[in-house]
């Protein structure tokens, strides 16, 4: 994966670039922020589903783009912060906040506890043991009936209102944003690129490539585990099925793939389209899969580097960007 | 510079959207629903589009609906779920923000009608639904703009037994409770039947729970079967449901009467099992027979346009689309709360019989209980719409 | 605790049953060993192979056991151009593209299946899929060991061609270096396409089977390969006969969970063990140096 | 001397399999000292870096470093002991710049260190590396002596106690050696120590203090660089083996191709061999047998070979020399089509084949015995030989078995055995036979003698000579100059990318630019034209 945006020629320190990411972060977050002041709901809606993939995307960009880890068990993470969450605000009354944050820790946990499993061997068997990961704990889910089996868990407060919940997932996305900035714009990014181009010379330099691995897979699953919490308070009721379900996985991988695997800019666009792709195709309820289908063949054959490697090679934006 | 791209896509995106929104006329009383018509619940999604879509088309050809006296069309929005209740809420988000539908009409299976609903609630749009068991139902929230009708799960439960003393079949009384762990058959399976087979005098020789979609019941049929259980009673799915008996078979148990609910309703179960389905028992709330207005009218009509056989479930879809039509005629408006209002004011006899909601907002669907017999089910209980004698024991 | 009967018979029908298991995989994992692709329509593909099993007893009213070779090759033929047209031209572009459209292919297939067969749940009715063979006290489902002994017998085929022909030689090879295996004549893409027909061919035979013995409908490929991974792990990924154990051991091993815990824990047990021995045994527990 | 040695190795092995790559070596490294390891290709002296370095996991035996036992610890704890190590063919980051590079080791040592000390360190360093003026560029824009550079930087910023550096003067021109041996000198300080694996003799002589030479995994002999150097064993294993030394003598003439085989009766040997030799066509074709016009190749962006132009005659048997990355085995890749050129044509019989799949060029006769051997370890030794028989019917694809059987009787034996099972010499048996099984019309041999003991080579060497007594085209492709030489009709010497020699064998061998090309031109100052080609 050429990370050409990231790894573009730099002048000066890391840090200036990253300040400029920063500050555009920033400023979107408080641009958007007052949205909820004048947009409608519908515009709420697309937003938090947006934001939510965004989170999502950012996390699995980190992993794959850092350390090659591709995962199909984002579920697991998402399924296991909706329980999280929920079991929280019913039993305890956590507040969402402090409820999201638990959520995130039990999803890191759960990422490192697996770990030693699922590293073993670099390639296909983490991405087949990440898909029995979320499997396994669908299935456990649903017959464990002290989890609800497979009627799930209903939340028993009202969730907060749409325009609190999109700032509250606007926040999240921020937050996830600003970690994968944190995470590309200051030395660490030297050391995830360092792992992600040649593990072992990265070894020789005194790098441990698990360690590595480890936070990014950790990181990204905490920052799931957020996304499926504020899913689920926002659903009101969850069942194992939706929410350790495989359409997830897929559904960040395509998000990625279609923005751009390692690319900064990657899982913004690849959200923006599978949500807009989503609400477009909707209206044509027969074939509405197939012709999802047939457009991921197209872009997966035809933009390899996603859509935002398309633009970058349009000589026009390309121009811009050099 | 780079964030021109994103900016660029997001407007590219945003024009497509834009340029999706906006397909109903401005005057159109547009209504919306989202149902599973793809994934594991497909089956049930099909079956309900056409009854929904059929009393709105009634209605059209009718001239549609007057709303402050002046006749519109009525315009119903479906969605594609694909069986997973995160879309079935994004999508009712979408019919409710995007395409300011007046209400909703529901999904399948409590999972979905509930993720729906919820949304439906918090927009305070009226949803009329089916296809959720009213204890369910009942069980998520105090509903205000979401209206059931639906069997009522104790009333289903209890039909087996009260069909067992009125037709006065003999058996050992040792009675099998099979039930998956969605939320009717915890409700069923696991508390009611239990409950019911003290009172009816059976003794429960085993009671067990599976997963929802599990495909492997052979440690549960060899069980019943060393047990000695004549009687079993299943709450599943229709796949399960084929796969119990399939394995029931081949497992060489044969007890005297098997009732099956849920799985057992569509055809599709017979078809699969031919000869094997003779003698299994379900619960419905539906029949072309009913003396309901319209009823074989209805399914004569499914069976002309689809070549396919009919299920209970264009009925219960079908009433549920007149209920809500019936009550933004009797709003003579589009606004929410006057047709909110009028829903809780139905009281009239449809094709699934007559319904009045209660303070639940709930309305109980009558039940029969069905055998099936030669691809054919037969009404056997009770005698008042009874169509044909029963078939026992389990051949 | 059950008596001796029941847990014998359980534990016969889990072998069984383990055997056409091991036959669903087996397009899994072969593919997965030559092409390093995880085909996440492989599921689809077991399900085409139903529906062919069931139409093919619709029209022409023979027996679709009979019909195999049939099913077999229809499948396998279908398979020739999603490769041609679609994974070839991705050659080289890392895993996840190929894994991402054979995900693209699923979700169309499955789209399909509801458009032309509606979402009904299937079976292939047959007397002989519901009969009970009784020995002793032991009692299991004839399917159970027609199924069996046809997923022996074809997965022991497919060894001996990988093992003992000239096709098996090539495919070997272009598994553990196809660029030698290219510069010494084999045409590795050719292989791979032969490769992917046959798995899909041996799903398309699975999916009789399995379709016989039990239920499906559109969307029942997603649990299909869910199994199919546990036993390609269990056996170990492109190695056929460790399919074939891989298969046996997970349906007697879910049959004594099923047993113990429920049925309900057939699954968990599964995937519980398949993760274990991705833990401990990432080749597959019979991985020997096989190097 | 009397301090403790900083880097201490006792009997330290490796195995792979049933090869052993390193067999107990016994090694101190002091404090202010560097100390040299040469042998031949193969003798393990990269594995006996990958196993001080800690990438690869000693079978037995134990490293100390300062007292420490770090046999056990991983690459990244032996980076963190203080042990920097480069690599063979250099391993930078490349798609991070050089700057970055370093950074990769400063902050993995030192996460919190101050941006201003860590930029201070990086210029420093940079500025001592003589990388000051591509500090921005990437890894993969750098020129190779460049990135040998930045491999060195990039240890050095570990702070080691330990530098170990792996084959730094191959691929060089001798100006570019003298800049590193200064470099080496540079880095040198009373408290480190300097491990220095090469071939490039003057290296070693201009750097080391004392010497190890290792064969076959083996210390042959251990001791002050001066003696070392002047030692007649060493100079044989060094300078190649066996017969090779004979051409050293005298006129410096190779000896004639029949005087390396050393079987009873050649004629009947090469009636043997007639199953697995495609005859001559009979029309007498006037095409070459291979034709390169204009060829450039290489990988991704990096152009290995610059517009290359090579003619093969029908029977021919050539030789291509060459150092290390001087692009031979990219020559051999782009024959048989594993490589499609980028520019030029690639010839065969006349016909254009540029562009054409693997084995669509293996199936007009063109065998490759790849470098590597390339064995398949999940088929049996026989396997391994009839999976090359594209096409040829059961009786005749025996035929062609029992030839290659003949030919190398321990294969026949073996036959049932996993094709990796055997010892490295077996295994470049069984590579050249299944070469043979396609009955090719030419064959390109990679380093078949890489790593094999002498006796072996001769072996593989006499069965060579026998194919092009029975009028096989040959394209060779050594490290040992003299066999290759002894052998061929023609030869041509590589370097970087363009054929910078040819001509008759024994004017090659005569050639002084040969030596230089190879040794570095330790003895000769005549390296004008030379260095003007890098």
């Amino acid at each position: 994966m050429s990370d050409a945006i990231v790894s573009s020629p730099r002048v000066g320190s890391a840090s200036t670039g990253g300040l400029v990411e920063v500050a555009v972060l920033v400023g979107a977050l408080g641009v958007l922020w007052f949205v909820p002041d004048f947009a409608g709901d519908y515009w709420l809606q697309l937003g938090f589903r947006t934001c939510v993939y965004l989170v999502l995307a950012q996390g699995w960009n980190l992993m794959a783009g850092s350390a090659g880890l591709v995962s199909l068990g984002t579920s697991s993470f998402i399924g296991l912060g909706a329980y999280a969450a929920l079991g929280l605000l019913n039993r305890v009354g956590a507040p969402l906040p402090l409820a999201l944050l638990i959520c995130a820790t039990a999803g890191g946990v759960l990422a490192a506890l697996v770990s030693p499993a699922l590293f073993r061997l670099r390639g296909l068997y983490f991405t087949v043991g990440t898909l029995a990961l979320a499997e396994l704990l669908r299935l456990l889910m649903v017959n464990v009936s002290a989890f609800g089996g497979a009627t799930g868990i209903i939340l028993q407060e009202d969730p907060p209102a749409l325009p609190v919940l999109f700032r509250y997932v606007l926040v999240l996305a921020f937050l996830a944003s600003l970690t994968i900035t944190l995470c590309t714009r200051t030395r660490v990014s030297v050391i995830l690129r360092a792992v992600r181009d040649d593990e072992d010379a990265a070894a020789q330099m005194g790098i441990r490539p698990y360690r590595v691995k480890l936070g990014a897979f950790v990181l990204a699953s905490a920052l799931a585990a957020m996304a499926g919490g504020i899913q689920a308070a926002k659903l009101g009721a969850i069942e194992p099925y939706g929410m350790f379900g495989l359409q997830w996985s897929i559904d960040v991988l395509s998000m990625v793939i279609i923005g751009g695997v390692g690319l900064r800019l990657g899982p913004l666009v690849g959200a923006l389209f599978v949500v807009a792709l989503g609400e477009a195709l909707a209206d044509y309820p027969e074939a509405h899969t197939a012709i999802a289908g047939v457009i991921l063949i197209v872009l997966i054959r035809f933009a390899p580097q996603g859509i935002v490697g398309l633009a970058v090679k349009l000589p026009l934006i390309g121009r811009v960007q050099a | 510079m780079k964030h021109h791209i994103g900016k660029s896509l997001a407007a590219a995106a945003a024009a497509t959207l834009a340029l999706s929104i906006g397909v109903a006329f401005a005057d159109d009383i547009v209504i919306g629903a989202s149902l599973p018509l793809s994934g594991p619940l497909a089956g049930f999604g099909s079956f309900q589009q056409w009854g929904y879509k059929r009393a709105v088309d009634q209605v059209n050809r009718a001239g549609g609906i007057a709303i402050n006296g002046a006749k519109q069309q009525v315009k119903l929005i479906i969605r594609d779920d694909k069986t997973d209740p995160n879309a079935t809420a994004s999508n009712t988000e979408t019919l409710i923000s995007r395409d300011r539908v007046v209400a909703m009409l529901g999904s399948c299976t409590p999972a979905l009608v509930h993720a729906g609903a919820l949304v439906s609630e918090r927009a305070k749009k009226p949803m009329v639904t089916g296809c959720d068991p009213l204890e369910a139902f009942k069980s998520v929230r105090k509903w205000n703009y979401v209206w059931d009708l639906f069997f009522h799960e104790p009333e289903l439960a209890a039909v087996p037994f009260k069909a067992m003393a009125d037709l006065g079949v003999k058996t050992n009384k040792k009675l099998a409770i099979w039930h998956d762990n969605g939320p009717d058959g915890q409700v069923i399976g696991g508390k009611i039947w239990p409950a019911l087979a003290k009172e009816f005098g059976y003794e429960v020789v085993q009671n067990s729970e599976f997963p929802i979609d599990n495909s492997q019941f052979t440690s549960v049929i060899a069980e019943a079967k060393s047990r000695g259980a004549e009687v079993v009673l299943v709450d599943a799915i229709t796949p399960q449901a084929i796969a119990i008996r399939k394995q029931m078979a081949s497992a060489g148990y044969m007890p005297k009467v098997l009732n099956i609910e849920k799985g057992a309703e569509p055809v599709q179960f017979a078809e699969a099992l031919g000869k094997l389905s003779d003698g299994i028992l379900v619960g419905g709330y539906w029949d072309p027979a009913f003396p309901y207005p319209g009823a074989a009218d209805l399914a004569k009509a499914f069976e002309s346009e689809t070549k396919l056989t009919s299920s209970q479930h264009i009925a219960d879809s079908y009433a549920a689309a007149q209920v809500l039509l019936d009550a933004i005629t009797a709003a003579g408006s589009t606004d929410s709360e006057k047709i909110n209002a009028a829903i809780a004011k139905t009281d009239k006899s449809y094709v699934v019989g007559p319904v009045k909601f209660d303070e639940n907002h709930t309305a109980k669907l009558p039940i029969v209980s069905l055998q099936w017999q030669s691809g054919k089910a037969v009404i056997i209980w009770p005698k008042s719409a009874k169509t044909g004698d029963v078939l026992f024991p389990l051949p | 605790m059950p008596d001796i009967g029941i847990i014998s018979s359980t534990i016969v029908a889990g072998v069984l049953l383990g055997g056409i298991l091991a036959l669903t995989a087996l397009g899994l994992s072969i593919v997965l060993g030559v092409m390093r692709l995880v085909n996440l329509a492989h599921g689809d593909f077991l399900v085409v192979g139903a529906y062919a099993g069931l139409f093919f007893l619709q029209f022409t009213g023979i027996d679709p056991l009979i019909g195999l070779p049939v099913v077999a090759v229809f499948v396998g033929m279908l398979a020739l151009p999603v490769y041609s047209f679609l994974l070839a031209p991705l050659a080289g572009r890392g895993a996840e593209a190929q894994m991402m459209t054979m995900f693209a292919v699923s979700i169309i297939l499955e789209n399909a299946f509801v458009l032309a067969f509606s979402a009904d749940t299937r079976s292939i009715a047959r007397d002989y899929a519901t009969v009970p063979l009784t020995l002793g006290p032991i009692t299991f489902p004839l399917i159970y060991l027609i199924g069996f002994a046809i997923s022996v017998t074809l997965i022991l085929a497919v060894h001996w061609l990988v093992s003992a022909t000239a096709f098996g030689r090539d495919l070997r090879a272009s598994a553990v270096d196809a660029q030698a295996a290219a510069t010494l004549g084999v045409d590795v893409k050719r292989v791979q396409m032969l490769t992917f027909a046959l798995g899909a061919a041996c799903a398309g035979v699975g999916g009789t089977l399995m379709g016989a013995a039990f239920q499906f409908g559109p969307s029942s490929g997603g649990a299909y390969l869910l199994n199919s991974l546990a036993v390609v792990v269990l056996g170990g990924l492109g190695n056929v006969i460790g399919t074939l154990i891989g298969g046996i051991a997970l349906g007697a091993l879910q049959s004594i969970g099923g047993l113990t815990l429920g049925d309900g824990y057939r699954d968990l047990v599964g995937m519980a063990l398949f993760l274990l021995v991705l833990a401990f045994r990432p080749d597959g527990f019979l991985a020997k140096g096989r190097t | 001397m009397d301090r403790p040695p900083l880097l201490e190795v006792k009997g330290l092995v490796k195995r792979y399999g049933g090869l052993v790559a390193n067999d107990r070596i016994d090694m101190q490294l002091r404090a202010g000292t560097i100390t040299g390891v040469i042998g031949p290709n193969g003798a393990g002296k990269s594995t006996l870096i990958g196993l001080i370095g800690g990438a690869v996991v000693p079978s037995e035996g134990s490293i100390r470093l300062d007292g420490r036992d770090v046999s056990r610890l991983p690459a990244s704890e032996r980076a963190r002991a203080g042990v920097g190590r480069t690599y063979q063919i250099p391993r930078p980051f490349l798609d991070m710049s050089v700057e970055e590079n370093l950074e990769v080791a400063q902050y993995s040592i030192a996460p919190f260190i101050r941006a201003t000390v860590a930029r201070e360190e990086r210029r420093a360093l940079l500025a001592r590396t003589g990388l000051a003026d591509v500090a921005t560029l990437t890894g993969r824009a750098l020129p190779l002596l460049r990135r040998k550079r930045l491999e060195i930087a990039r240890a050095l910023a570990l702070k080691p106690r330990v530098v170990l550096l792996d084959e730094v003067g191959a691929g060089l021109v001798d100006s570019e050696i003298t800049e590193l041996i200064e470099l080496i000198h540079s880095i040198l300080d009373a408290r480190t120590a300097i491990l220095i694996v090469e071939h490039v003799i003057r290296v070693v002589r201009e750097c080391c203090s004392r010497t190890m030479v290792l064969n076959f995994g083996k210390t042959l002999i251990e001791g002050p660089t001066a003696d070392i150097l002047g030692n007649d064993q060493v100079a044989a294993v060094y300078l190649g083996t066996g017969g090779a030394r004979e051409s050293q003598t005298a006129d410096g003439t190779a000896p004639a191709a029949d005087s390396a085989i050393h079987v009873s009766a050649p004629e009947a040997e090469a009636q043997v061999l007639a199953p697995l030799t495609a005859p001559a066509s009979a029309e007498a074709a006037t095409a070459p047998a291979l034709q390169f016009s204009g060829i450039s190749a290489g990988y991704g962006q990096a152009r290995v070979l610059q517009g290359i132009d090579l003619t093969v005659e029908r029977g021919q048997a050539i030789a291509i020399l060459g150092a290390n990355g001087a692009g031979k085995t990219t020559l051999a890749r782009t024959i048989s089509g594993v490589i499609t050129p980028t520019a030029g044509a690639l010839l065969i019989d006349g016909q254009d084949v540029s562009g054409w799949q693997p084995h669509q060029i293996a199936a007009l006769g063109i065998a490759h015995c790849m470098e590597g051997r390339r064995i398949f370890p999940t088929l049996s030794v026989q396997e391994n030989l009839l999976i090359a028989a594209r096409g040829a019917d059961a009786l005749t694809a025996r035929e062609r078995l029992e030839a290659v059987y003949d030919l190398f009787p321990i294969l026949a034996e073996r036959k049932t055995q996993g094709g990796t099972s055997m010892s490295g010499g077996q295994q470049q048996m069984l590579a050249i036979g299944r070469a043979l099984m396609a009955r090719p019309r030419l064959v390109i041999f990679d380093e078949i003698s890489l790593g094999l003991a002498p006796i072996v080579m001769d072996k593989l060497y006499d069965a060579l000579a026998l194919l092009k007594k029975a009028r096989m085209t040959l394209i060779v492709i050594e490290q040992d100059v003299d066999r290759a030489l002894a052998l061929a009709d023609h030869a041509y010497v590589l370097e970087h990318g363009m054929f910078a020699l040819s001509g008759p064998p024994r004017q090659i061998a005569a050639d002084p630019r040969l030596r230089h090309i190879y040794i570095g031109g330790a003895e000769d100052a005549s390296m004008g034209e030379l260095t003007s080609i890098g």
